[in-house]
């Protein structure tokens, strides 16, 4: 069963999706809680059979599909997308576990679960026509998530997000199909296994154009600034499990894509355009942050809180070194359950007063003392407090960055200003001051269904930040191998200079690169 | 002594969380009795460790685990207890044990009591990690969490806007220099591969001397937020809206020495810098001074012992920075105690004038507050620098160092400063405890606290009093690991002219305090008056205008700033951009809907045409491919 | 010289005749004309050589075709004008002619060039409808039997369309009109 | 004064230019079709004429298959029509708008 841990991981969720519609509506919460739980325990089964020892890609399965195209099932994962399945699993079932009344609840079941496989689909992938497919389809049950259940923008917002996504993933499309289409002309055979890809060498020019063309799919998904505006119309819109899902785990499948796919495979063009995208990080970072202080909805604030995180994370990445990539994993992770964690406290008070208006409430720590403790947990986790798991993928991104550039970092690191910034005043206005409101008087405390979703990453973010080695350890082991086959396979100077040396054997095949010239000539053919 | 080491750091945890316990639920005394208890014990460990210190003169080093580790970074949570950090660990545990009790009645009839015992002894245990730490990134963990505690504990009020504004403030400003902080920290692992204070400090030597002043400058700059130098001090007027036991201990004693702490700590590094720890010395001595004045006129009593606060680390900033770093930390105990005194007998007067702050208001309060006015007027005494309790020790020695260290700016402004700090002191004695009954006139009846508060401070009064006693003992200890440079002025005439002379300059401040102040016309002041509207006191009632500039130049700013970027640029610009390309499509579709009007003839008409632009394209490709030659020719021909 | 003078001649006929068939307001003349036209055409296939061809569209057009449509007047009121709205005539015209010349211009470019082979070449001394025979039931057997079974379906399906309820229209009826439609239908199949 | 290729796809093109027009400007369904015989028979000229010029069947063979073609869409559509018009009693094609986008 180990052998197809992964294939379970992944098909599992559906196939209970499909016998969901059979089941009774009133049992149908017990059901997706059952199967949610059980994915979840596969996911922390996985995580005990992985050897964090090991740099490579663990629990591999390979079925060809089209062999004529090089096109194959491939899954597997390393200690870079480990955490990443776990984190949705466990997103999958708390999120269901806590789900609140709300209509057609049988469909959104069937939907989550059905995310829940493209979820794991993304992060297990090593094959790009495999990983495209998940990817897309990703957009599908958010997409309905946000039209049935949404607020009264929903289409608009839905379908603004569809499209913006879909387009940046078509450039992404164009990336690969002329990615393998290069591996043919080096090797000879057609192939779309990522591994594959990894063993090639690029001429810097192609490596430039196609870094553009993933980095559209990517960015979008990110999202970065200025492709970050239909972001803040899903969460506004989505219903509060939808923007969960959205903040915690699909946003980061643009980051980890820049970690699977851009860096390894065109390490010259990451060195090329790391200034500019840290300069975007950057503006992402302060200017959202800016934006989000000027939010009178406290899920707008959290929604742009998120992408101001981002960009540390794109920062942390684009560091190119152990560090800054590791930080900025583990800052996946964190950011997920914080800004999970976080919307989820804002579906809270909105089940209570179906308001989002921060100018609604005030005085609210008297009446809702546990709600205000926890929020106050998850505000300083999100601040980046140490001993909060935010802090630890901060530090060590910004950390990872500033051995590129002093500058930049000092006004990245700025996010810690900003970030306390909005998120205390958003605090104050919302649980400070007297009660002005006769509405907020008797709201009720934080229930039972609510904290099973909130005690665990309330947990969780305190564990991590307390004690992050657990998964700092597997992280680190696959990012030095990345880092070193990053440096092995650059070719300019500057990149080599730029990413540092990890002494790893790292096996580089064929190589394109000796003879750019012919290569070019055949493609004029 | 690791067992006394983790029972010294981790009672306060536990004393916290078993307060938290009780956080919902309602007022329980027991809630205050465990932690301050809890914090006895770690008062006794810490004393353990100080006589283990002393004799052996051994340090005990552990490390509890890995805390981070990625690449070559490795952070362990290491702990320390070496000569500096017993000192604070002392200083620490002792006001914080005598605040947790005076706090028990202080807070007797507040709601949230249960909650203020947790949030205070989670302040103690940070401020622990802080000075305990063996790592810069240990020390930074104890650095947010002091700034935590002290957000939390300022706006623990939170119904009142102007404490949650204040705890926002001093948060924000914080963490401003906590970037400071921060980017000296990656200065530090990516130039010496390594954030152990020891390996760290054993590196610094070899490197460059600009990157080792940038070192400096950084770490400075999160020193100088968190002991509220200029231009962030602003922050700590505002915070004495929290409680007074927090003021005492935050305020006053511990968390805002935090700054001189690390300049201590980071000695080796300063030592080599001599020019950066001439710039602290001089914004401390300019910190000194310019908080000193504007304690002069100010009418609400915490704020003039916490401008006073700002002063004296000022004082201890410029000990420091000039390189005496063990003078320092001797005016940062003897401080801590002192003015942890004043500050708790500044709340037991709020308590007895039902909150009230204005000095002006009060007046003769010694007939019904005995103790405290002992106690205040000997925390006052120490504060001036008499002769010969703990301030005339430490004090004088500063003012000795800038003097020997030929600073003489330094010095004459630091003696100024210390005129002043008596002037002040004694006015705010003076208008509490003697002269008129003024409270009269406000229906106020004043009562003397608990005796059990009154006797939980008498060890600071003690060490208020005896502190300097212990001079030289210190002097052994500390230099083990700090530069043991003595002090004397060459000549023991000028010594003596200069010891006398200062005494005798504070003792007629002080007179003239009490002449000004004692007298029977004054009145609560009402704005009439020719001193109230000259512009010197304008200027410094109204903080030199600083706060007001920031509030104008800044914070709106920021505020409009942030509008500004998300109603016109991010909806206006960004949005509008995407919307646009989109809006692109949707009219082209809607323009061309007309095509699909339904009429056969009409889509005939439009079918034909397509079919003719399609023909005409593969007419011209098709001549295109064909005479390519000939194109390309003549297109070079042209030039292009 | 006799061949110039024929192909003028027929020429300048077909023309005319299709420019009265598009431009007549009478139905009965477009069709007539129509007819002629036809007629004329098979006149350049006998010129081309391609007797068969001639005869085949004599048949087909003028006999089948234009029979087919003359009944079919007689179902409509052909007398009935039916107002021709015209939008603009330049546009129709110049779009006209314009792709008529493209289309010409690509046709002719080939054979401008020069450049294609005959696949089939003709037979010497065969007739034409022998050639055609051969090349039609060899070569081109296959589509052959597929013309041929499109003609049945066409003619099947022409029954049907005609010969169908005409006053029915399940397009343009609500879901429960059919249903009751259907009903009827099989009460009668009970009834029966 | 030789006939060429050249005369039969000029005669040709004139012809499926007046097919066109009158596909486009006829609004009589019934004279729809007519038009589109004649731009059906202009083709099967250039088809013959070609295959006569360059001796190769073929262009003869498609003229046939084109026959072929016009004569079941005349049978489908002529079916068709007749439907429409005892539907709606016209012909007429600005009457037809259900395509309406």
């Amino acid at each position: 069963m180990l052998d197809h841990i992964l294939s379970i991981l992944i098909f599992f969720p559906a196939l209970a999706a499909v016998f969901g519609f059979a089941v009774n509506k009133n049992s149908i919460r017990s059901y997706g809680v059952a199967v949610a739980t059980i994915e979840f325990v596969l996911a922390l089964w996985l995580w005990f059979a992985f050897d964090s020892n090991v740099s490579g890609m663990q629990f591999m399965e390979h079925i060809p599909l089209v062999k004529t195209f090089g096109i194959n099932y491939i899954v597997g994962v390393d200690g870079i997308s480990l955490f990443i399945i776990i984190l949705s699993a466990f997103f999958t079932m708390i999120g269901i576990a806590s789900l609140g009344e709300i209509k057609d609840i049988k469909n959104m079941i069937v939907t989550l679960l059905f995310l829940q496989m493209t979820m794991a689909g993304v992060f297990a992938a090593l094959d790009a026509i495999v990983f495209y497919l998940f990817w897309e389809l990703s957009l599908v049950p958010m997409l309905y998530i946000i039209g049935a259940w949404g607020g009264p923008l929903r289409i608009y917002a839905s379908v603004k997000f569809f499209l913006y996504t879909f387009t940046g993933s078509l450039v992404m499309l164009v990336g690969m199909l002329f990615m393998a289409y290069f591996y043919y002309q080096a090797t000879g055979e057609w192939s779309f296994a990522i591994l594959d890809w990894y063993r090639l060498i690029l001429p810097e020019s192609f490596q430039l154009w196609l870094f553009a063309a993933f980095f559209m799919g990517f960015a979008i998904k990110v999202p970065m600034f200025p492709f970050h505006t239909w972001l803040p119309y899903a969460h506004g819109q989505a219903p509060t499990i939808g923007s969960v899902i959205l903040a915690a785990i699909l946003l980061k499948m643009g980051t980890y894509a820049f970690i699977r796919f851009s860096l390894p495979l065109f390490p010259d063009a990451s060195v090329y355009f790391m200034y500019p995208i840290a300069v975007l990080a950057i503006i992402m970072i302060i200017y959202t942050a800016m934006v989000a202080y000027a939010q009178k909805d406290i899920k707008q604030v959290v929604a742009y809180s998120s992408v101001s995180h981002m960009g540390v994370i794109i920062l942390g990445t684009f560091a190119l070194n152990v560090e800054g990539i590791t930080g900025s994993i583990f800052l996946m992770i964190a950011h997920g359950v914080v800004s999970g964690a976080l919307f989820f406290l804002v579906g809270v008070i909105y089940d209570r007063r179906h308001t989002k208006y921060m100018s609604e409430f005030g005085g609210l720590a008297s009446v809702m003392p546990r709600y205000a403790t926890i929020f106050g947990i998850m505000l300083m986790a999100s601040v980046g407090l140490p001993l909060t798991i935010n802090f630890v993928g901060e530090f060590l991104s910004l950390l990872g960055f500033y051995k590129q550039s002093h500058i930049l970092t000092l006004l990245a690191g700025t996010a810690i200003i900003v970030g306390a910034i909005y998120m205390l005043a958003a605090y104050k206005k919302m649980f400070f001051g007297v009660i002005t409101k006769e509405e907020n008087r008797n709201l009720p405390d934080v229930n039972k269904r609510e904290l099973i979703a909130l005690i665990p990453l309330t947990i969780i973010t305190i564990w991590l930040g307390v004690y992050p080695k657990v998964l700092l350890g597997p992280i680190n082991t696959s990012v030095e191998a990345v880092v070193g086959m990053m440096h092995e396979k650059s070719l300019t100077q500057e990149a080599k200079s730029r990413i540092p040396n990890v002494t790893k054997d790292v096996e580089v095949v064929t190589n394109l690169a000796e003879n750019p010239a012919e290569n070019s000539q055949e493609e004029a053919h | 002594m690791e067992l006394f080491l983790y029972t010294a750091l981790f009672s306060p945890l536990v004393g916290s969380l078993f307060a938290a316990f009780f956080g919902a639920s309602k007022k329980t005394k027991i809630a205050g009795i465990v932690p301050s208890a809890l914090l006895g014990i770690s008062l006794i460990s810490s004393f353990i460790l100080l006589i283990s210190v002393l004799t052996t003169k051994e340090t005990v080093h552990v490390e509890m685990m890995t805390w981070m580790a990625a690449g070559d970074l490795y952070i362990p949570f290491g702990f320390v207890v070496d000569q500096v950090s017993v000192t604070m660990m002392m200083v620490v545990t002792l006001v914080s044990t005598v605040v947790h009790v005076y706090a028990i009645g202080y807070m007797d009839h507040d709601k949230g009591f249960n909650r203020f015992f947790s949030y205070l002894s989670a302040f103690v245990f940070s401020m622990m990690v802080l000075v305990m730490s063996d790592n810069f990134a240990g020390l930074f963990i104890g650095w947010e969490g002091v700034g935590l505690c002290s957000w939390l504990l300022i706006g623990f009020w939170y119904h009142k806007e102007s404490a949650t504004w204040a705890a926002n403030e001093a948060f924000i400003m914080n963490r401003i220099a906590d970037l400071g902080m921060l980017i000296g920290i990656f200065l530090v692992y990516w130039n010496t591969g390594t954030l152990q204070y020891e390996q760290a400090f054993a590196a610094m030597p070899s490197l460059e001397i600009d990157v080792l002043t940038w070192i400096g400058i950084f770490l400075f700059i999160g020193a100088m937020g968190k002991s509220a130098q200029f231009p962030l001090h602003t922050w700590l007027a505002d915070a004495m809206e929290g409680p007074t036991p927090v003021s005492a201990l935050i305020h006053a004693a511990t968390m805002v020495t935090a700054g001189v702490y690390l300049v201590v700590r980071a000695s080796p590094l300063y030592d080599l810098i001599p020019s950066v720890g001439l710039f602290i010395a001089s914004l401390g001595a300019f910190v000194a001074l310019f908080a000193a004045s504007m304690a002069l006129v100010n009418r609400d009593m915490k704020r003039v012992i916490a401008y006073s606060t700002l002063s004296q680390l000022g004082y201890m900033f410029a000990a420091a920075g000039l390189g005496a770093y063990w003078v320092a930390l001797f005016h940062l105990m003897a401080h801590a105690f002192f003015k942890a005194l004043l500050f708790l007998g500044a709340g037991n007067v709020m308590h007895a004038m039902d909150s009230e702050l204005d000095p002006f208001k009060m007046g003769g309060l010694r007939k019904v507050m005995k103790g405290t006015f002992v106690m205040m007027t000997l925390a006052s005494v120490a504060l001036a620098g008499i002769f010969p309790l703990a301030g005339f020790f430490s004090k004088d020695l500063i003012l000795e160092v800038a003097f020997v260290e030929n600073h003489y700016i330094i010095y004459s402004v630091l003696l100024f400063t210390a005129g002043l700090t008596a002037f002040y002191s004694f006015r705010l004695v003076a208008l509490i405890f003697h002269g008129e009954e003024r409270y009269k006139l406000f229906g106020i009846h004043p009562h003397e606290a608990y005796k059990f508060m009154l006797i939980a401070m008498s060890p600071l009064l003690l060490l208020a009093i005896i502190a300097g006693s212990f001079k030289m003992t210190y002097f052994e200890m500390v230099t083990q690991l700090l530069p043991a440079t003595e002090y004397h002025v060459h000549s023991s005439l000028t010594y003596w002219i200069m010891t006398i002379g200062t005494q005798l300059f504070v003792g007629l401040a002080i007179l003239y305090a009490y002449k000004k102040y004692t007298s029977r016309d004054i009145k609560v002041p009402d704005g009439t008056s020719k001193m109230e509207n000259s512009f010197g006191y304008k200027l410094l009632i109204n903080q030199y205008y600083i706060p007001r500039f920031y509030e104008e130049y800044i914070v709106k700013a920021y505020r409009e700033l942030s509008d500004i970027f998300w109603t016109k640029i991010d909806q206006k610009i960004v949005d509008a951009t995407v919307d646009g390309i989109a809006n692109v499509f949707y009219q082209t579709g809607e323009r061309t809907r007309v095509m699909q009007s339904g009429n056969l003839s009409t889509m005939l008409k439009w079918m034909v045409a397509g079919t003719v632009t399609l023909l005409s394209l593969a007419v011209a490709f098709g001549l295109a491919a064909r005479y390519s030659g000939e194109i390309k020719t003549f297109l070079s021909g042209l030039g292009v | 010289m006799f061949e110039a003078i024929a192909f003028y001649l027929f020429a300048f006929l077909t023309i005319s005749m299709f420019y009265i068939a598009v431009t007549t307001s009478q139905a009965l003349y477009a069709l007539s004309a129509l007819a002629a036209g036809m007629i004329f055409i098979s006149a350049f296939f006998f010129i081309l050589g391609a007797d068969f061809l001639g005869a085949v569209q004599i048949v087909v057009y003028s006999g089948a075709v234009m029979a087919l449509y003359a009944f079919g007047m007689m179902f409509f009121d052909t007398t009935r004008e039916i107002k021709e709205k015209q939008g603009n005539k330049a546009i129709v015209l110049g779009l006209s002619i314009l792709s008529a010349i493209l289309v010409g211009a690509i046709v002719a470019a080939p054979i401008v060039g020069n450049n294609i082979e005959a696949l089939y070449p003709m037979v010497e001394g065969a007739g034409n409808t022998q050639e055609v025979g051969m090349v039609l039931f060899t070569k081109y057997l296959v589509p052959f039997e597929v013309a041929a079974v499109m003609l049945l379906v066409a003619m099947i399906a022409g029954i049907v369309l005609a010969g169908k309820k005409m006053d029915l229209s399940l397009t343009l009826m609500s879901e429960a009109e059919i249903l009751m439609m259907k009903e009827e239908d099989k009460n009668k199949k009970a009834l029966s | 004064m030789e006939i060429g290729l050249n005369h039969y796809l000029v005669l040709s093109t004139i012809l499926f230019a007046i097919g066109l027009v009158g596909v486009m400007r006829r609004k009589n369904l019934l004279m729809l079709f007519f038009a589109t015989e004649i731009l059906l028979n202009s083709v099967n000229i250039s088809f013959a004429a070609i295959s006569h010029y360059y001796g190769d069947l073929t262009g003869q063979m498609f003229a046939f298959f084109v026959i072929a073609i016009a004569a079941s869409e005349v049978a489908v559509g002529l079916g068709l029509l007749i439907v429409w018009h005892k539907k709606h009693n016209n012909i007429d094609l600005d009457s037809m708008s259900t395509m309406r986008g």
